[in-house]
């Protein structure tokens, strides 16, 4: 086991994919010299070179596509974008090429491209900067979304996600670059598509993912005082996924609160639920709970942030309120 | 050009490939008529010697990336009629086993990477496949071609731009054929009707053909591959053409007059070519007959393949989503 | 009343705003001597002239940016995009600046923008080209997202969204230009943000918009041959959502089918569960049942895509099915 | 431009602007670093000449359109240091009521549309404004900033062209200070690091100012903007400037040798200017010090109005949503 951040570990990860094959490159903005804007590739430009780490003008659109193009003829492209707020300039290259390429193909073409981008709320960026756009790309056939909380899921995911012969989207929380956690040493991967429980509990299931995961381990351990057993389910994955793993849970403690940081109304959850209601429902003592951020654009000021991020609180009174417990 | 540098053989070949996208075009608006064909269907015709003149002077493992107006480029590149007609019905042996259409060719065997349907997206689809020809170390060149229209998207100079800094071997392969569906490129374009300038923007060599002769989209084709290879710097070339339909089957072209039409029928492709090959006594006009009596030949039988192919079966819905 | 397709309607309704608002002008690709790809400003260059009928080149980002700039100065800009499935090479100009300028602004500016695209699969226009983004698009704080099935509610509609400061995304249903219907000759608004009840029923609720309404008439009709007597909901307005006429349905039948032709999963009905799921759900006497859609790429083959698209016998079934009847 | 031009009271108005906003950068500097400014800060220390010399030849009714790094452009355009340190802060009494912060300056009674934080995405915005300003048959001009970095998105070439096409009064202002976080542009852009060229491919006509010198950057904008009221055309300023420090309070811009940083704070536009105003005996070194102790004071009462404003309410989060 070596003790590291989320940041190590997605450094770890694109590392060895650069060392082990040689089709892996990375292309971004400010990657190489700069390191990238969350210093995730600070020092790859010295130890693989400029070929491999490819520094682009702000033209997202096209490196993405190029991206896209370089891995329809077995390259395999890893592109930061410096934030997923920035991923619109580049949607309809991700969306309609990316996604549509291989099934308007007749199944002819892959293309295996990694896109990673920090994502989410809480640092105060204002309403351009502050979106999480993963979830919309998590609706697109033919693309695959990831995200993680921890340094453990970050490698095992990417490591599965540099495998992986489709176009996926990897959604880093921004804020969690710097959670750290004990990374075993020998090689393990995380299946895309697999959903994790964090804690094991029986009286209620909480899901997120991302920075929500954080907020539920607190969440969990103040419920513990009132002896309320929490299950915390990671998804891991946003497409597709992992209902088995909710469900069961769900089977378990006939409860469940569904926290998104990102938004509350649309974004992934409500597909959740849609499914839970198709799926699992009877198994429910009560509703599906959802928690999640105000439905504004971000403010900048930090106490209007604030108010509008989901916390403890708004978990367990919510929790508290549709279980009448 | 002169007819010094190329053999009958290759010379008859020229006419033979551009006869049969006449033909092949021609029959798709039949085919179209008759409900065949669905979908939005772009025709090329008027515009053939670009498709055959460029491509011809591509080697196998040269890359060809289009636009939605595809099938000239997909012939060029020796994708089969029968295979590309059967697409354009929808059918399990189409080139895309019926799930794209006419707008989304692909074959990847002969490394025709689409057919591509969103106006100006196959630009940096094109860069990527230069850059991977680049990280390899192959000395391959994409050609990708595009239209009046797609100048004015943003990723027209966005991928410019990239190809020149980066030094990627793409040609540029610009049809302006003055008009985006019903906008005159002079009502689209600040600069007006030549576009090939903009490219010194880039530090891009540029080169203007007409479009409409075969032997000279061929001859600037093949040194502007050449200087590709040996420099590795894309180049760009603006074909002057017409595209002799209207935009597709749904446009009845009454933005433009029958002056101009009758201007740009005056060079058709063809035949001015047939012209050439019989006052220069290439071939006779007997020859030429059985050339075309081969391609309509070769058409029906596609399209005869075509109806009697079967539909693709409904599990093809769900496949080919993911690897 | 005068007999009119959804066409002539919209034709109407442009007409009127141009004749009756001097900042109104139209822009967009081909709308001039063209009249538009599907012929709706057919006319209008020769009637408005080229300052009020704006031809655009292809460059939907830019076009798109400078309606919400000419808005942002007192204009009311209506522009026409050729195809929902082009908006996402414009998605940073609606998702990031013509939501988000007013609250960034602490409220100075207003965007009163209309963009109205065609929407929606079924003419075998392949994976790029059938797409149905206005789910997303109503998915973002700043925005309104409207849509129709019939020329009253077209006219209607667009009347408000012309008086209203908002951006507003006009979602046409492609496949329903041809619908004709009673336009009353006296002046009328529907207003933004209602749902209407197409037709009343007392046995189930059928919800649905744009494409959905002619196959849920037809199931309707069909359902009367077992005595069961459906109620239509048409949303009309997809942000923001009309819960009330929802729920208040749902509290008479007892039952619920969403339908979405442009997706099963993802888009808006997992919202509408969602809230249904909130708000409503104690009525229903089985599970709130989702009809759409496949989850692919859309097909160009007419058989596969008729295949993926839900019809009357989907509907049937699901409902039959949800509610064991 | 000689001093002859101006008055004694206006060349001291360029300095004192440039002086205040130099001093207000400082503060926020110092101020991010007490935790009071958060989010991203982007300092426009070393630029002060281009914002004032540009933005003082408007009229009143002009617009001012910029990009995140828009603080200097802010004072300029005369929103008060107050409601602009204060939005920095992000209290109530900031000019966007301390939703927008730092990257998303607005007041629109100045004509003052912001601060727009993706990069080029406010060169759409500009045209459309100025489109306005024609249709409303108003001779009012829009002044867009924008970097050397906005250069390589699409809609610098979709803008560029569509103003031109439709002649509408735009002064595009470039800010080439060289790097676009930390990238060169000779790294981002294939012809380099003079820019103005490639208006060419919009006929657009271009003027390169050295952006350091206020009364160069003044000259210019006066003759572009009676040139724009006159024919309705575009016309594309490139300044050559530097920022002093990094790219933002996160960047210690170590991408950059010290010898270059050294080679330009040469330049610092302040100092420039002082030496020249007292090199020509305009004024004396007494008085330039009582600018800056003005302007000092100016910033420190800002900076107390700030800290001392009250913060939104929190019912401001769902406000100003939809009109
Ligand atoms: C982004 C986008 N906008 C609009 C369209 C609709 N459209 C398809 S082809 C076309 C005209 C393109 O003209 P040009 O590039 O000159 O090619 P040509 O048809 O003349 O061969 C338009 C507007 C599209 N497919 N994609
Ligand atoms: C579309 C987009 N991509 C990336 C960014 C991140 N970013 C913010 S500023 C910047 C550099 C811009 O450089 P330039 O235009 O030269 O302006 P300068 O900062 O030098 O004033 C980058 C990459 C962004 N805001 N928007
Ligand atoms: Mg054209
Ligand atoms: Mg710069």
């Amino acid at each position: 086991m070596t003790l590291m951040t989320i940041r190590q570990s997605i450094q770890k990860g694109l590392r060895e994919a650069l060392q082990n094959d040689p089709s892996v490159f990375l292309m971004g903005e400010d990657i190489g010299e700069y390191g990238g804007a969350y210093a995730i590739t600070s020092g790859f430009l010295e130890e693989f070179g400029p070929e491999r780490i490819k520094d682009t003008p702000i033209s997202e659109a096209t490196f993405i596509g190029a991206g896209i193009g370089a891995a329809s003829v077995g390259l395999k492209p890893i592109v930061e974008l410096m934030s997923m707020s920035f991923s619109l300039v580049a949607f309809d290259q991700i969306v309609n090429m990316a996604a549509n390429l291989r099934y308007m193909s007749g199944g002819q073409i892959s293309v295996p491209l990694i896109i990673r981008a920090p994502t989410g709320a809480g640092m105060q960026l204002g309403a351009t900067h502050s979106q999480s756009f993963e979830t919309w790309l998590s609706e697109v056939p033919g693309l695959k979304v990831i995200t993680f909380s921890n340094p453990i899921d970050a490698l095992g995911l990417l490591r599965s996600a540099v495998k992986d012969l489709n176009p996926i989207i990897i959604a880093e929380p921004a804020g969690l670059y710097g959670v750290q956690g004990d990374v075993p040493d020998k090689y393990y991967e995380i299946p895309i598509g697999s959903a994790s429980v964090v804690k094991e509990g029986k009286d209620v299931t909480f899901v997120s993912y991302g920075h929500g995961i954080p907020i539920l381990l607190d969440t969990q351990e103040e419920l513990t005082k009132i002896n309320i057993d929490a299950e915390i389910i990671d998804l891991r994955t946003l497409n597709p996924l992992d209902m088995l793993t909710i469900n069961n849970s769900i089977e378990k403690t006939g409860r469940v609160v569904l926290l998104d940081t990102s938004r509350k109304l649309g974004g992934i959850m409500p597909e959740i639920v849609s499914r839970i209601q198709e799926q699992s429902v009877d198994f429910l003592d009560g509703p599906i709970v959802r928690v999640g951020s105000e439905n504004t654009p971000w403010p900048y000021n930090r106490n209007l942030e604030e108010s509008s991020l989901p916390n403890v609180n708004n978990v367990i009174e919510s929790f508290r309120e549709g279980y009448k417990i | 050009m002169s007819k010094d540098n190329l053999s009958k053989k290759e010379l008859l070949k020229l006419q033979e490939k551009m006869i049969l996208i006449r033909e092949f075009e021609e029959a798709c608006g039949e085919n179209y008529a008759k409900g065949f064909i669905r979908g939005f269907l772009h025709l090329y015709i008027g515009e053939e010697a670009i498709a055959v003149g460029a491509i011809s002077s591509l080697e196998k493992e040269d890359y060809v990336v289009t636009h939605y107006r595809d099938h000239g480029h997909a012939l060029a590149r020796g994708l089969s009629t029968e295979s590309v007609m059967a697409e354009l019905f929808g059918k399990s042996t189409g080139v895309s086993k019926g799930k794209g259409g006419s707008m989304h060719l692909f074959d990847v065997e002969k490394n025709f990477m689409g057919g591509h349907a969103i106006v100006g997206a196959q630009l940096p689809l094109a860069l990527g496949i230069a850059l991977a020809c680049k990280y390899k170390k192959e000395n391959n060149v994409v050609l990708v071609f595009f239209g009046d229209g797609a100048v004015s998207q943003g990723t027209f100079h966005e991928t410019l731009n990239l190809a020149s800094l980066w030094e990627l071997p793409v040609l540029f392969f610009l049809e302006n054929n003055l008009y985006g569906m019903g906008s005159h490129v002079e009502n689209t374009r600040a600069e007006g009707r030549d576009i090939y300038s903009s490219a010194d923007a880039y530090g891009i060599q540029a080169e203007i053909v007409d479009g409409m002769n075969v032997l000279e989209v061929l001859d600037i084709t093949k040194k502007s591959l050449e200087s590709i290879r040996n420099n590795s710097k894309p180049i760009l070339i603006e074909a002057k053409t017409f595209r002799f339909s209207g935009h597709s089957m749904a446009d009845p072209a009454k933005y433009r007059s029958k002056d101009e039409l009758n201007y740009w029928l005056k060079k058709d492709p063809i035949k001015s070519f047939e012209k050439y090959l019989i006052g220069e006594n290439i071939c006779t006009k007997d020859e030429l007959k059985k050339i075309k009596e081969k391609a309509i030949n070769e058409i029906e039988k596609a399209v005869d393949f075509s109806i009697k192919s079967p539909e693709p079966s409904l599990e093809e819905l769900k496949k080919d989503i993911y690897a």
